[in-house]
């Protein structure tokens, strides 16, 4: 660190006080700050993954175990290993008696304000969406933010129709989002007055989102193991 | 006879017709047809909208002079216009403690705290609609059906919601042209478009009426008819280009010059000279400005309307131009700029 | 309450006290220098956004003006701003692990902005303008008073703003159900005009006591 | 007969005020009257004052010379008259300033014969001859300004006159005087152009005229010989066309340098009046002794042109004219640029163009003044293309040096067309006058510290 | 990790979510540069300059420090090494442009200690941005913060020479024309999904 310092500073005459002050200076800063995340590290990470674990547990009502897999560069669903960083993760929960109950997938899109990220449950028996939570939002709080507690918005997606066709390549019907009190089937998104955009954003986001993944899924369902 | 005492005054002696006051008088009655069909629309609601937007521009503009020590500048009629023009964006169930609110502001913090008028920077009117819109989305996005049965008999209880509390609507709410077109994709027929049997704001029922008061302006030399026409010229391309290129797409440009805003926006609040550039050249870039970001905002934006937040950059770009465009000072080369 | 403040009178003899009062009053970052106005108007959508952002600033103003000061005879001029910088950052990054420790929630509300006090100009012009000249002791009151200033300020504007906005204050409602909120207050445009109100005040507060 | 040479081309900007000069434009130049006794100040054009050379009692001839220049800017003044000096005291003049003058009491049975002078022969004089009797008819410029005419044709050795320009457009409301010397002094005025371009060197002279005067320019077309390299160009109508700049532009279509004087783009301008003027004196060698005015306007009752002697006192020249009873205003000069007249007493001289009479209900200057609205409406009208709606408002937070230093305000010749137009009645020409003055007196303040 | 297209990167940071504007960062400069139109141009040159190295120079940092798995060093290095480009840059636009150097002179040593660059940085890794992406991000923070600050020194510029209420006079007004942009800018949202 003290080698960025340096460059920083021209050399002078005195440039070996200057030195020791700066390296002094380094030393201990980097002696704080190791310290405080020695110190904080472990209490962060738990608060995280439990986050993580809270949310996952949401959508996917009824399960007692998760593990996360990633999507490899063939198209096949791996185990992810602690500490390891993929682009596109998939967890799945399992029942306790270790059988795959869904799976708990992100997604992500332009909303009003800012891009929406959401995680939501798939049940690939039923090939429904069964649960839907919000990552991060900057919407309107008062307007967009409805789409993170408005009780009857998430009612939408109990039990969402995303059934896949015969050869399991593309939906059925794809996810969409009607003005509010115009919903009549099980694949619309009945959305929010006042909120129009937001709501739709998440129809997008869900239509996206399961359409690429949904059928890679489904072609590769047997690779989600316990253990 | 000549031992009468002259009176002096500096030249030059003679002056052009068209005064300050007379200008902003005509403004008025170049509205009052549009707003009477507005009435005539929506019924009480809209006399209400439109009558506590003029009384609460009118009483601001009287208090805060008063407080400042300033000479009182309600007779100059452009309170009265600014809220007018107020009470023409807004939707006919608006609250009329939200109304007198948008009032306030317009004239407080849209002309006022500039200097009064002539020193603001952006329309007043669009600054109190601007607030409101971005304090009560809500409110201001919910539509009242035209011509409704009893909409002289009856009152929406959301127009006498009580101060600071949220209203509550009894009325359908409908949806404008621009948000059927934006959210379901469903054009509204040409003429219903131009004569007002649809929802939307007060002044975005009557397209042709307000026009004719704009024309009647611009013929009186009164509004600058270049503005309008630049602007309406630059949607009639863009959105025109669009729609040969994509029909499905991008509606035809009658839709979009008789459709929200732009009419009322075109001829009485782009024209409005103080946040307007000065020279020509800027008026033209200004209005093309302004067209290009309706049409832009209106089809790729998240909001349906654009009119007045382009007008409002507009204004934010014009001392800008009058730079940019400034013309050169006779007799001195190109380059001295200062 | 900014009268109360006002009649106080500042107290003669103890100096220290004179470097702390003059941060809540006389030389309020927010109100007088208008100094750090970045976190002032982005974390100040809610009042508890406001106070844990200013005591997050508070503490870093306290513990870099207390190692500056205490290093300030052992750091040359030459490198002096470096060093504050990196003392700064330091702290900052420490702070920063601290709330996130506390809870997630928190930290992702105040976002990139707790990084951001790094570069908090209130920050590096006390430690320039104060601590490196002065004394642990003084530096500590003024740090202390700065950050309280600071603090006063943030949360004046956060009250304000989560009351219209949203009807309540440090998330419990005050204002009735069908209290109707100003939305604009929590967008950004809200936290330009708050700012500006609570100037307003100020200057014609300011202007009638000059006039009388 | 050559076609007349009709030219599109205009300056830009510039504003339409109505006319009105059909009440008098068809009226001939008639004699005034001599006055009891003229009064006569010695600050009548711009440069140093002349200097008196006759005594109180003495008597005078028509023609006479009464005071000499003072220098390279400055003439004579000749006795308009034949008659006895009264006294010799100060008098007022327009500007409100107090000048030394002459009263000049007139024989009233005297044939008003004028004294023979030295001529000056058209084919043998030399340029400097011309000028040097230019300067001895106490000719200054009739077209407004007073300017000594013999400093303004005198072209630096650097600099060559390719043209001189004769300045008919006459473009001020109510003024037919240009128009009425046009048509009935012409030959003076031919006899003045030859004068001129031997005294400049100018190899062609174009007279401009502007198209509401269609029956001058065709008359000045038919009298000009088929061999003299003398051009009538009729412009469009437009104020002000008639100062030098613009003028140039809507004839050469180039412009002044700002800063600059018609020389520098090898020009000379010169009103029609005053080229009459030396095409009537040089041959005879006298001095200047009346001047055609035009008196008009809604209070006067005869209004006409008038051959009218210089000195002869405002309250008289009224009183023979006849006004209304409720006259306000007295404007010398024409109604966007002339000067209102605070004091009867003070008299014609050579730079008076007009007289112009409004009543009470005419006035305009009594229009309540509005804030700027950012009309525009000025700076379309401003033919220098100066942005006035900004320099009326920087006046008004007296940012005098901003103005000269951002704004050009030195460029403004305050023709009143930003006035004019505004609709919320800012007398901005006054602000710029005034801003002018100051930044002018602060430059020369700061020169001298 | 992040697929967002390269323009709407660019949409986003300039004019939807522009930095001054919606997001609160660079605002000191945004109150005190803003003055004079001229100042403000080189102000936003110079920052928009500066955004573009420091992304750069983010992205390197940011890869570098995944790699030996330090995050806690993350933000005192962003701090050190935007603070030395600062640095840098002044010293070779001194080397290689006295012109340029006088023109944008005392305005680097401001940059140092502006939010707006840091934010940028740090945003960027938040968002998982990739070179190109982070430099299109870097262009339209720039161009936004240029934007914003041309906008607000016309309106002051017109703004001297008006009877501005005493009280209101200074940071009050600018901070009330500062509020009345950031409600016009969001004309702007969603014009990049
Ligand atoms: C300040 C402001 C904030 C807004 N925030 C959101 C938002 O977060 N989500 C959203 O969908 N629409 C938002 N809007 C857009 C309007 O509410 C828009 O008119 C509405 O989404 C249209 O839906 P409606 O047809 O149901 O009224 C916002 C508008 C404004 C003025
Ligand atoms: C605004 C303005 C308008 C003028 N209009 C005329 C005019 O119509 N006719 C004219 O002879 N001179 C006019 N002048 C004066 C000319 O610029 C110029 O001084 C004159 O033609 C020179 O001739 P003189 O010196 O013989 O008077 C005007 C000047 C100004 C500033
Ligand atoms: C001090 C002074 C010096 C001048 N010198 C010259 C000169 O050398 N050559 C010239 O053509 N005009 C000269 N002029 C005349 C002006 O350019 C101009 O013709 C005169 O002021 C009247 O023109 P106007 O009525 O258009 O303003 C001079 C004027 C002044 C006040
Ligand atoms: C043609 C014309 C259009 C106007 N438009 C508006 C307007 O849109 N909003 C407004 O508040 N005032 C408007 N006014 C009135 C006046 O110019 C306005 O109150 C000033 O902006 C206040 O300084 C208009 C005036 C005229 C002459
Ligand atoms: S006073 Fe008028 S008529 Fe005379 S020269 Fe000037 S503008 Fe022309
Ligand atoms: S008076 Fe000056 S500023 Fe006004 S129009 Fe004439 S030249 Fe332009
Ligand atoms: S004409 Fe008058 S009101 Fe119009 S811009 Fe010029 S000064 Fe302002
Ligand atoms: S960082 Fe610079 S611009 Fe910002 S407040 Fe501090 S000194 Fe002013
Ligand atoms: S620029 Fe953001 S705190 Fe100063």
């Amino acid at each position: 660190m003290s080698a960025t310092i340096e460059q920083q500073e021209q050399p002078t005459s005195n440039s070996k006080k200057m030195l020791t002050a700066m390296v002094g200076i380094g030393a201990l800063c980097a002696l704080l700050i190791v310290l405080t995340y020695e110190g904080t590290a472990e209490r962060i990470a738990f608060l995280k993954q439990e986050a993580l674990q809270n949310a996952i547990f949401k959508v996917l009502p009824g399960i007692e175990k998760t593990r996360a897999f990633y999507l490899d560069k063939e198209g096949h669903f791996k185990p992810l290993a602690e500490n390891q960083k993929e682009a596109t993760v998939v967890y799945a929960g399992f029942t306790g008696q270790g059988e795959l109950a869904g799976l708990a997938i992100q997604g992500a899109g332009q909303g009003y304000a800012d891009v929406i990220k959401v995680l939501y449950g798939y049940n690939p028996q039923k090939e429904e969406i069964v649960g839907f939570y919000v990552l991060e939002s900057k919407e309107t709080p008062g307007l967009g933010d409805k789409i993170e507690k408005d009780e009857i918005f998430l009612a939408n997606f109990k039990a969402m129709d995303v059934k896949l066709n015969a050869d399991k390549s593309q939906l059925v019907n794809s996810v969409t989002t009607v003005k509010s009190g115009e919903k009549n089937n099980l694949w619309e998104v009945d959305g929010i007055t006042g909120a129009t955009i937001s709501s739709r954003a998440i129809g997008n986001i869900l239509n996206e989102s399961t359409s690429e993944m949904l059928p890679i899924i489904q072609r590769n369902i047997s690779e989600f193991k316990i253990q | 006879m000549l031992n009468k005492t002259l009176h002096i005054s500096t030249s030059p002696h003679i002056v052009k017709g068209n005064s300050t006051q007379v200008i902003m008088k005509n403004v008025v009655y170049a509205l009052i047809p549009a707003a009477l069909f507005s009435v005539f629309t929506f019924g009480l609601s809209a006399l209400l909208v439109l009558g506590t937007a003029v009384a609460s521009c009118l009483i601001t503009e009287y208090a805060l002079c008063k407080v400042s020590g300033r000479k009182v500048t309600t007779s100059d009629y452009s309170a009265v216009i600014t809220g007018l023009l107020l009470g023409m964006t807004l939707p006919p169930a608006f609250p009329l403690w939200m109304v007198a609110c948008g009032g306030f502001i317009a004239i407080g913090l849209g002309k006022f705290v500039f200097g009064g008028l002539g020193y603001n920077v952006f329309n007043p009117a669009l600054v109190g609609r601007a607030v409101l819109q971005a304090a009560f989305p809500v409110a201001i996005t919910t539509w009242t059906d035209a011509l409704s049965a009893d909409r002289f008999t009856s009152i929406p209880s959301s127009v006498l919601a009580l101060p600071f509390m949220e209203p509550v609507y009894d009325i359908t709410s409908g949806a404008t042209p621009l948000s059927a077109f934006k959210f379901d994709h469903h054009i509204t027929p040409s003429f219903d478009l131009a004569f007002g049997m649809i929802g939307g704001s007060l002044g975005e029922t009557s397209s042709f009426l307000i026009l004719a008061g704009g024309v009647y302006l611009m013929i009186r030399k009164m509004a600058n008819w270049k503005i309008t026409v630049s602007i309406l010229t630059s949607v009639i391309v863009l959105s025109g280009a669009l729609h040969l290129f994509n029909a499905e797409l991008y509606p035809s440009p009658l839709f979009m010059l008789f459709s929200g805003g732009l009419m009322l926006g075109a001829c009485f609040m782009a024209t409005d000279m103080v946040g307007s550039p000065l020279t020509t050249k800027g008026i033209i870039v200004y209005g093309a400005f302004i067209g290009i970001l309706v049409v832009v905002i209106r089809i790729w934006g998240g909001l349906p309307e654009g009119v007045m937040y382009a007008i409002l950059l507009g204004n934010a770009l014009s001392p800008q131009l009058d730079q940019w465009l400034k013309p050169r000072v006779y007799g001195t080369s190109k380059k001295k700029k200062s | 309450m900014s009268t109360v403040l006002e009649k106080e009178p500042p107290k003669k003899k103890d100096l220290s006290t004179d470097e702390f009062i003059k941060g809540l009053w006389k030389e309020n970052p927010v109100f007088v220098q208008v100094l750090g106005m970045c976190p002032v108007l982005a974390v100040t959508n809610t009042a508890s956004n406001a106070l844990a952002m200013g005591l997050a600033t508070a503490f870093v103003l306290l513990m870099s003006n207390i190692l500056i000061s205490a290093l300030r005879n052992f750091i040359p001029k030459q490198v002096r701003i470096s060093s504050y910088i990196l003392i700064i950052a330091t702290f900052v990054t420490i702070i920063d692990y601290v709330i996130q420790a506390i809870s997630v929630e928190l930290h992702k509300s105040l976002g990139a902005f707790i990084s951001l006090i790094v570069v908090n100009c209130l920050i590096l012009s006390r430690a320039e303008a104060f601590a490196s000249k002065n004394t642990i002791g003084k530096s500590i009151m003024d740090a202390l008073g700065m950050g309280v200033g600071f603090t006063f300020g943030l949360l004046c504007l956060g009250v304000v703003r989560e009351l219209l906005g949203s009807k309540s204050l440090f998330g419990f409602q005050v204002f009735p159900d069908q209290f109707q909120d100003w939305i604009v207050m929590i967008l950004p445009a809200g936290g330009f005009f708050t700012l500006a109100f609570w100037l307003l005040i100020f200057n014609i507060f300011k202007s009638k006591k000059t006039t009388s | 007969m050559k076609m007349l040479n009709i030219h599109k081309d205009t300056f830009k900007h510039g504003v339409h005020p109505p006319e009105y000069k059909e009440e008098t434009n068809h009226l001939p130049i008639r004699q005034f009257d001599f006055a009891p006794v003229l009064i006569i100040p010695m600050a009548q054009h711009i440069g140093s004052p002349s200097e008196i050379v006759v005594r109180e009692g003495q008597e005078v001839e028509r023609g006479q010379l009464l005071a000499k220049s003072t220098g390279y800017v400055s003439v004579p003044i000749h006795a308009p008259a034949a008659g006895i000096i009264r006294k010799i005291a100060n008098v007022p003049t327009i500007s409100g300033k107090m000048s030394p003058g002459i009263f000049l009491e007139v024989f009233p049975f005297s044939g008003q014969e004028v004294a023979e002078g030295m001529p000056l022969d058209l084919e043998t004089a030399s340029a400097d001859e011309i000028l040097k009797g230019i300067q001895d008819a106490g000719i200054v410029g009739l077209g407004g300004a007073a300017f000594p005419t013999h400093v303004k044709l005198k072209v630096p050795d650097d600099k060559n006159c390719e043209v001189l320009l004769i300045n008919g457009i006459e473009c001020e409301p109510y003024l037919t005087t240009d128009h009425r010397v046009m048509l009935e002094q012409t030959e003076d005025v031919i006899h003045g152009i030859k004068y001129l371009m031997k005294a400049t060197g100018a190899p062609k002279a174009i007279i401009g005229i502007e198209a509401n005067k269609m029956d001058a320019a065709e008359h000045l077309e038919r009298f000009i010989p088929e061999d003299l390299p003398i051009e009538v160009k009729v412009v469009p109508v437009k104020y002000p066309q008639g100062a030098e700049k613009m003028l140039i532009t809507s004839i050469m279509g180039v412009e002044v340098p700002s800063g600059g004087l018609p020389i520098d783009v090898g020009a000379v301008v010169v009103n029609v009046a005053t080229a009459a003027e030396i095409g009537r004196l040089l041959p005879h060698g006298w001095g200047i002794q009346e001047r055609v005015v035009t008196i008009t306007g809604p209070g006067v009752k005869n209004k006409g042109n008038y051959l009218i002697p210089m000195g002869t006192p405002l309250r008289y020249v009224l009183d023979q004219v006849g006004i209304s009873d409720n006259i306000s205003e007295v404007y010398m000069g024409g109604p966007m640029m002339g000067m209102a007249v605070s004091n009867l007493d003070i008299s014609i001289v050579k730079g008076t163009s007009g007289i112009i009479v409004f009543n009470d209900e005419d006035v305009v200057s009594r229009n309540e003044e509005h804030p700027c609205i950012k009309c525009g409406a000025c700076v379309e009208a401003c033919p220098l293309s100066l942005n006035p709606s900004r320099m009326g408002l920087m006046a008004k937070f007296k940012a005098y040096d901003r103005m000269a230093e951002e704004q050009n305000l030195l460029d403004c010749f305050e023709c009143g067309s930003c006035s004019f137009v505004c609709p919320s009645h800012i007398p901005l020409v006054q602000y710029f006058r005034l801003s002018k003055s100051i930044v002018r007196k602060r430059k020369s303040a700061k020169q001298h510290a | 990790m992040n697929n967002e297209p390269l323009w709407g990167i660019f949409l986003n940071a300039c004019l939807i979510n522009n930095f001054v504007l919606a997001y609160f960062l660079g605002i000191c400069p945004f109150l005190g540069v803003s003055g004079k139109v001229d100042t403000a141009t080189k102000m936003g040159g110079a920052v928009t300059f500066v955004m573009l190295i420091s992304a750069v120079c983010g992205y390197g940092i940011h890869s570098l420090l995944v790699m030996i798995d330090a995050p806690f060093l993350q933000l005192i290095s962003y701090i050190v090494v935007i603070a030395s480009t600062v640095q840098l840059v002044e010293m070779i636009i001194k080397k290689m442009s006295p012109s340029l150097f006088q023109a944008l002179g005392i305005f680097l040593p401001l940059i140092t200690t502006n939010c707006a660059i840091l934010g940028l940085v740090l945003f960027q890794t938040n968002k998982g941005y990739d070179l190109l992406q982070s430099v299109f991000y870097a262009l339209g923070a720039g161009a936004g913060f240029t934007i914003a600050l041309l906008l607000m020194a016309g309106l002051r510029e017109q703004m001297e020479f008006a009877e501005v209420p005493n009280v209101v006079k200074g940071t009050v007004l600018t901070l009330l024309i500062g509020g009345i942009l950031s409600l016009t800018f969001m004309g702007f949202s969603g014009l990049n999904g």
